[in-house]
């Protein structure tokens, strides 16, 4: 016999997702799309940078995906999400207009609060600048709270940078300092700036370790060698925080997939500190 | 008279394939030949080196259709030659299984198979839209079919719990009290097919042709399960010299061996059975028969048909009597996991069976419990050559008609058969060679 | 504490069988084991039971639940709620059960406040019963789990024609109301003091250290691999040891639909961190790809992991892993034995 | 979220050496069938239609490739259809059809034919169809099981990437709560074999025989130790592997 729908308290987990509508979507490339989702019954989805929500598709599957936008951007909130399955694809396919299910936002992520009157450094790598970016938003809104503010963006090539208006913006900022390396440059493709993999951007970074706070999220293969970086700069381990992606299938800390050692992504992340996860084998391997 | 060339490769709607291949000139049959391309299988060779409790689950895999068949003559084959006795509750539980196979098979081919050509269809799923209530009974008998054998033997296709020795698992009274309510349940659908094929047997082609009837014979029952070797033309013989009954032999037209006995051509399957053992038959059954017009000895091989419907009564009331007599001893339980205790004999023991088309044979050899030979002789073999001589003896009488009537007519006396060419070795294709 | 004639609590477990809307579930002989099933009759317990094969947990956290489910229509889908709050009255649980059933409700009602488990688990009830056989396999005497004073409705004690009962809550006393029931007399309360104070020498096997030394003993020893890989060789990466296990929680959501229909819905189902796809993500990484990896993952959580997140040590002892494991290589106690003589050796 | 408007599907079955079950179990769908039939459209379904049509998108194809002539309509199917769904054991693994090939194919003819063997073609080998052309899906299982058949078929026809499940039939025997066969002193294939078929001839009092074939990563010697301890001897535990594993252990494994 299913339950009443009616009588479910708020705090508890009950699975039922709820309506989102698709109201924007922006293409980036074939892969990577950016969409705007209104929730049917409330105005915001009150989620703090860092955090994620689950997706429902209907007769497809549920994943999770990080806000790409800051929640001191009014009305629908933004995935930014890159085709790789079912679930994605799914989503890629929507149209304006139609419908899907959230739950959450879920997560926690680092304590804005710590960071300030500190300089920001922020490292993303393909993808990973999805969930960064609202981070950096909600930075740049707050502006004042900070000292520098640093982003290293690396992508494959340049047809793969996601919001490549939103950098133009950033770039033309003097008060933020943005770098972009791309690790190949196709043949026809036009690129006139950097080119290698990320790290060869963050040696010529100047960096006041002690009052520096860094974020990073992209592949795990590139953690490895953006750590050596951040060492070389000798950044406190305390000071860096890293987004870290596994298989979920509750959100809430229950099903067990995206556990790390004992920690649960879904709950103690998907933001880390890092001195908390370097020596849990399990985390970046 | 126009030239004809049928060649039918595959015929549809037949489990297995074969093709049809007829060809005439100025109202001559120059060929007429009923071929067998199924890819040989090989079957008596895989049981070899293996053990008498694999054998019956290799032997299962012959035939999707009639499996449950295969499994029970496969396992009498095993018991006789391995010196293991049955209880006589696992006997009726297993006649159960096999009667649950046959009212699954005769209604696949009566509803699914043979229907459509009475109707002027290309398959039964075009008629769920015309004909809904006669294909929803067609499918509530054939699930009631499935659900006896898998009350029984666990799963209707390739059966679980049909071992040496009996049973791994048993059903419980409440599971046979539901199928006898099911059963008793099924007797308006039955009559509902009976009114319809009524109206429709004016479709079927006339045709006879005299030939000899082989079939199982039992004293005191309608013979399934159990029973001896009988003939329409030579009477009662005995199970052990089934090789010179059958006579196997191999024709380049087919990759599965055809079969002859005191004539050229013999008949197994629902007609035979119903010819030679009419007497014993349910009453129901009788009157179903009565119905039809059908008494023995009827030579119209496409009666084939009607005697199935004939023996669906037939199983209907023997199952409830077989439930009947179960319940009223009262069940003998067993483990859950009930795994008879054997010290296999040496020795070769042979099982017989009447499977849905047919007596259907298995020999096997033990040494150590292992087997060391094998032969099948599987009843669509049997049926090969007078399904030949039927074609050859019909083909002039059709000459007139044109080559797709000739065909669909070669066809449906193909289907009336109710091959089971995987079971033989696979196919059926109307082949109209060049005159 | 009060006492009952034995067929009077057979009375009270048929009236409830007749009149009570909730199934009543209890343990049964099937022939080969004990189970947990659905009751016809009193008559047909085994309070006597050793271990049954899956634990309580299923009627709480059952094997597969809908979770949610969707409906195609005009202007969208239409989400509902669809799993069940149907309660069970449990007869016959052991206390290494409770136990287990307690860690639970720490983690799916007061920690993650899972709705689903709450209804299901609040609406029910919990008939135990101390235990008078013990199973081979058990080693719940040296986890400190072969008795407990609470996650109980009723709890009995088999005084031969009677039960002692103790009254675990209100929904307990209550149940007990309509039923001719009696003070304890001091003897009887005697009587179940010694079977209890008895019952955890009664085990063969056991852990050979104190439990609250296995969090620390496991994180020494996380890279003791000679070990781990002794009992991972022999791993057949089944995740019987994880669905059979009475504290295991892990599961997996599937969306399920028909063909033809336009609902559907979403199912979740036991899953197992043993199973090799466990820790797979999306692109082919997979987290903990060794069984080896996995096997250690499994022991670390029942006496590391989750000791430090909600305070219990999860494995409670019931032995039911190390007698279903068809390699013969789950044995908790044996490993966490070895682990200890090769730290304190 | 709108419906995608597909057309309907066209599905087609064949079948190529084997005992035709696994369509069996598609007509033993009953009710569903009916209902199936509004959603895709059947092009080709030779044991119960005589309508055909060489226009499919999903074909689906039982029993194992044993002939040239074989390879042939493979290579034909391949070409028509988007998608290949290998239907059941004999065109997954080549299921029993693959005893014969660890057997001397000239005795094997002897024993059948008697001395006239080689009036019939065929491979000394028995293969699964993927071994002769390439395929998408694979539905194991001998028979397949229908609500399996119903998903892989679901997931298709609504765009989703069909999973074949890879953990062992063991994990499903235990949540049956099936007493072992270990336990009561027969033996059992289930800790090497894929599940997905929920168990069902330990359900029904046997023991798993591998008809679904190995699962992805089989720890197979630790199978093996666990039948010589139930008093297997080596040879014996071949055999019994040998029922359903033949192709993937000479073909997969050793390879
Ligand atoms: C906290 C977090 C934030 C993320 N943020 C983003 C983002 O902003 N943008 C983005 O593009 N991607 C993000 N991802 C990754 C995204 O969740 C996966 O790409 C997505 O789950 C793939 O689903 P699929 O069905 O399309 O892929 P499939 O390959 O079809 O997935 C197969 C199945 O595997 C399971 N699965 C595989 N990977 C995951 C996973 N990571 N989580 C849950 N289930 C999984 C699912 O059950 C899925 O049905 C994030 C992941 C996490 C954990
Ligand atoms: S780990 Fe094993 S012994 Fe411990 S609680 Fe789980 S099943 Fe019981
Ligand atoms: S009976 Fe077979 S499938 Fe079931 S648990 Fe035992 S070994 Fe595994
Ligand atoms: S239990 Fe084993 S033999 Fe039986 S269907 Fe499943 S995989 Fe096949």
């Amino acid at each position: 016999m299913p339950s009443e729908p009616t009588d479910a308290e708020p705090n508890w987990v009950h699975y039922e997702p709820e309506e989102a509508t698709l109201v924007a979507k922006t293409t980036f490339n074939e892969i990577d799309t950016v969409f705007e989702f209104e929730l049917e019954d409330r105005d915001e989805l009150g989620h703090v940078p860092g955090q994620f929500v689950q997706v429902f598709v209907p007769g497809v599957g549920e994943a999770p995906f990080s806000v790409s936008s800051s929640p001191t951007k009014d009305g629908p909130f933004e995935l930014c999400i890159r085709k790789v399955g079912s679930v994605t694809t799914a989503i890629h396919e929507m149209e304006v207009g139609d419908t899907l299910g959230i739950r959450g936002p879920f997560g926690e992520t680092c304590d804005i609060e710590t960071f300030k009157g500190n300089d920001m450094l922020f490292v993303a790598g393909g993808i990973g600048l999805a969930p960064l970016r609202s981070m950096i938003n909600f930075i740049l809104y707050h502006r004042d709270w900070f000292r520098d503010v640093t982003v290293v963006y690396g992508c494959k090539d340049p047809t793969e940078i996601l919001f490549p208006e939103e950098i133009e913006r950033w770039q033309e900022r003097d008060d933020i300092r943005f770098d972009i390396t791309v690790d190949e440059v196709p043949e026809g493709v036009e690129w006139d700036d950097h080119v290698g993999v990320i790290t060869t951007l963050l040696p010529g970074l100047k960096i006041d370790a002690p009052n520096t706070y860094t974020i990073v999220c992209g592949p795990p293969v590139m953690f490895q060698y953006v750590q050596e970086e951040l060492d070389a700069k000798e950044i406190p381990h305390d000071h860096i925080y890293l987004s870290l992606e596994r298989r979920m299938h509750c959100g809430v800390g229950l099903c067990g997939h995206c556990q790390i050692n004992d920690l649960y992504v879904c709950q103690d992340g998907p933001v880390f500190n890092y001195e908390v996860i370097k020596d849990r084998p399990e985390a970046l391997s | 008279m126009t030239d004809i060339e049928i060649k039918e490769e595959y015929v549809t709607r037949v489990e297995g394939h074969g093709n049809i291949v007829v060809n005439a000139a100025n109202g001559e049959v120059e060929n007429c030949e009923w071929q067998i391309v199924e890819s040989p299988r090989y079957f008596e060779s895989m049981f070899i080196g293996k053990n008498y409790e694999a054998v019956p689950h290799i032997t299962s895999r012959i035939c999707g259709i009639c499996s449950a068949s295969h499994v029970n003559s496969s396992l009498k084959a095993v018991e006789n030659a391995i010196g293991v006795e049955i209880s006589e509750q696992d006997r009726k539980l297993r006649k159960l299984s096999l009667n649950g196979e046959m009212v699954q098979s005769h209604v696949l081919h009566v509803g699914y198979l043979a229907l459509p050509d009475l109707v002027g269809s290309k398959s039964v799923l075009p008629l769920a839209a015309s004909h809904r209530d006669e294909v929803e009974t067609v499918i509530r008998l054939h699930r009631l079919g499935n659900e006896l054998l898998e009350t029984t033997a666990g799963r209707s296709v390739h059966t679980e719990r049909l071992i040496p020795g009996g049973f791994s698992r048993i059903p419980s009274e409440r599971d046979l009290e539901d199928l006898r309510g099911k059963l008793e349940g099924a007797w308006d659908d039955l009559d509902a097919v009976v009114e319809f094929l009524g109206t429709l047997t004016d479709e079927l082609p006339e045709f006879e042709r005299e030939t000899e009837f082989i079939s199982l014979t039992h004293p005191d029952e309608y013979a399934l399960l159990d029973g001896v070797i009988y003939s329409s033309d030579t009477g009662e013989m005995r199970n052990e010299d089934y090789e010179s009954i059958v006579n196997e032999y191999i024709v380049p037209q087919s990759s599965a061996k055809f079969t002859k006995h005191a004539r050229e051509s013999y008949f197994v399957g629902a007609l035979a059975r119903v010819n030679n053992n009419f007497d014993q038959l349910s009453p129901k059954a009788k009157e179903v028969a009565a119905a039809f017009g059908l008494e023995p000895v009827c030579h119209d091989p496409f009666m084939n048909n009607v005697a199935q419907v004939v023996e669906l009564a037939h199983l209907f009331e023997y199952s409830i009597d077989l439930i009947d007599e179960l319940l009223d001893a009262g069940l003998e339980p067993q483990s859950d996991y009930n795994r008879p205790d054997i010290t296999p004999e040496d020795g070769r023991g042979i099982g017989i069976v009447e499977a849905p088309r047919g007596i259907l044979i298995h020999d096997y050899t033990f040494e150590d419990g292992t087997c060391r030979k094998a032969n099948s002789v599987i009843p669509t073999n049997q049926n090969h050559a007078n399904i030949q001589h039927d074609m050859e003896a019909f083909v002039p009488t059709i000459l007139d008609e044109d080559e797709a009537e000739i065909t669909r007519k070669l066809e449906m006396l193909v289907r009336a058969y109710d091959p089971c060419i995987s079971c033989s070795t696979h196919y059926l294709e109307v082949e109209f060679v060049e005159g | 504490m009060k006492v009952i004639r034995k067929s009077d609590f057979d009375d009270l477990v048929n009236g409830l069988i007749e009149s009570d809307p909730r199934e009543v579930v209890g343990v049964q002989d099937d022939g080969t084991k004990y189970v947990f099933k659905p009751l016809e009759r009193a008559a047909d317990l085994s309070l006597d039971y050793d271990v049954t094969m899956l634990s309580p947990k299923k009627y709480f956290f059952p094997q597969k639940e809908r979770l949610v489910q969707y409906r195609e229509s005009e202007d969208g889908y239409e989400m509902l709620r669809d799993w069940s709050s149907e309660g069970k009255i449990i007869v016959g649980v052991h206390p290494y059960d409770l136990i287990a059933i307690e860690q639970l409700d720490r983690i799916f009602i007061d920690t993650q406040q899972d709705e689903p488990y709450r209804r299901k688990r609040e609406n029910s009830l919990l008939i135990g019963v101390n235990m008078q056989a013990v199973s081979e396999w058990s080693f719940a005497g040296s986890m400190g789990t072969a008795v407990t004073d609470s996650g109980f409705d009723l709890m009995l004690t088999d005084l031969e024609d009677r039960y002692a009962v103790e009254i675990g809550s209100r929904k307990g006393s209550k149940l007990l109301e309509e039923s001719p029931v009696r003070e304890a007399t001091l003897e009887e309360v005697d009587e179940v003091e010694r079977i209890t104070d008895e019952l955890p020498e009664k085990f063969e096997k056991g852990i050979e250290f104190p439990p609250e030394k296995l969090p620390s003993l496991l994180d020494e020893n996380y890279d003791n691999m000679a070990v781990w890989d002794e009992y991972a060789d022999g791993c057949l990466s089944c995740g019987t040891c994880n669905v059979i296990c009475p504290t295991c929680y892990c599961f997996n959501v599937d969306v399920v639909d028909f063909i033809t229909d336009d609902t559907g819905g979403t199912v979740r189902r036991w899953d197992g961190c043993l199973l090799e796809d466990f820790a797979a993500v999306a692109g082919g990484e997979n987290f903990r790809e060794e069984t080896v990896q996995r096997h250690r993952h499994r022991l670390m959580r029942k006496g590391n992991y989750i000791y430090e997140r909600f305070g219990d040590i999860a494995c409670i002892g019931c032995g039911r892993c190390t007698q279903h494991c068809v390699a013969d290589v789950a044995d908790p106690a044996e490993i966490y034995n070895k682990l200890w003589r090769s730290t304190n050796a | 979220m709108s419906k995608s408007t597909n057309m309907k599907p066209r599905v087609a079955f064949f079948d190529f050496t084997g005992c035709e079950g696994d369509q069996l179990q598609v007509i033993n769908l009953e009710e569903k069938l009916l209902e199936l039939v509004e959603i895709v459209e059947i092009a080709s379904f030779r044991e119960a239609s005589s309508a055909h049509s060489d226009d499919y998108d999903i074909a689906f194809v039982e029993g194992s490739a044993t002939t040239p002539h074989d390879a042939e309509r493979l290579e034909e199917i391949r070409e028509n259809a988007t998608t290949v769904v290998a239907l059941g054991s004999c065109a997954t693994i080549a299921g029993i059809n693959a005893i014969r090939n660890s057997q001397d194919f000239e005795a094997v003819k002897e024993r059948v034919y008697g001395g006239e063997g080689d009036l019939f073609e065929s491979w000394s080998e028995a293969k699964p169809i993927g071994a002769v052309i390439d395929v998408d899906y694979e539905i194991p299982g001998c028979p397949i099981d229908r609500q399996e058949f119903l998903r892989v078929l679901t997931d298709l026809v609504r765009g989703r990437e069909p999973k074949m499940v890879n953990y062992p039939v063991c994990l499903e025997c235990k949540l049956n709560e099936n007493t072992c066969a270990y336990l009561r002193d027969d033996i059992c294939l289930g800790p090497v074999t894929r599940g997905g078929c929920n168990s069902i001839c330990v359900n029904g009092g046997t023991r798993c025989w591998g008809c679904r074939g190995l699962v992805k990563n089989p720890n197979e010697n630790a199978a093996c130790d666990v039948l010589e301890e139930h008093g297997l001897t080596t040879d014996e535990v071949m055999n019994f592997y040998n029922l359903y594993f033949g192709w993937q252990r000479t073909e997969e494994v050793v390879q």
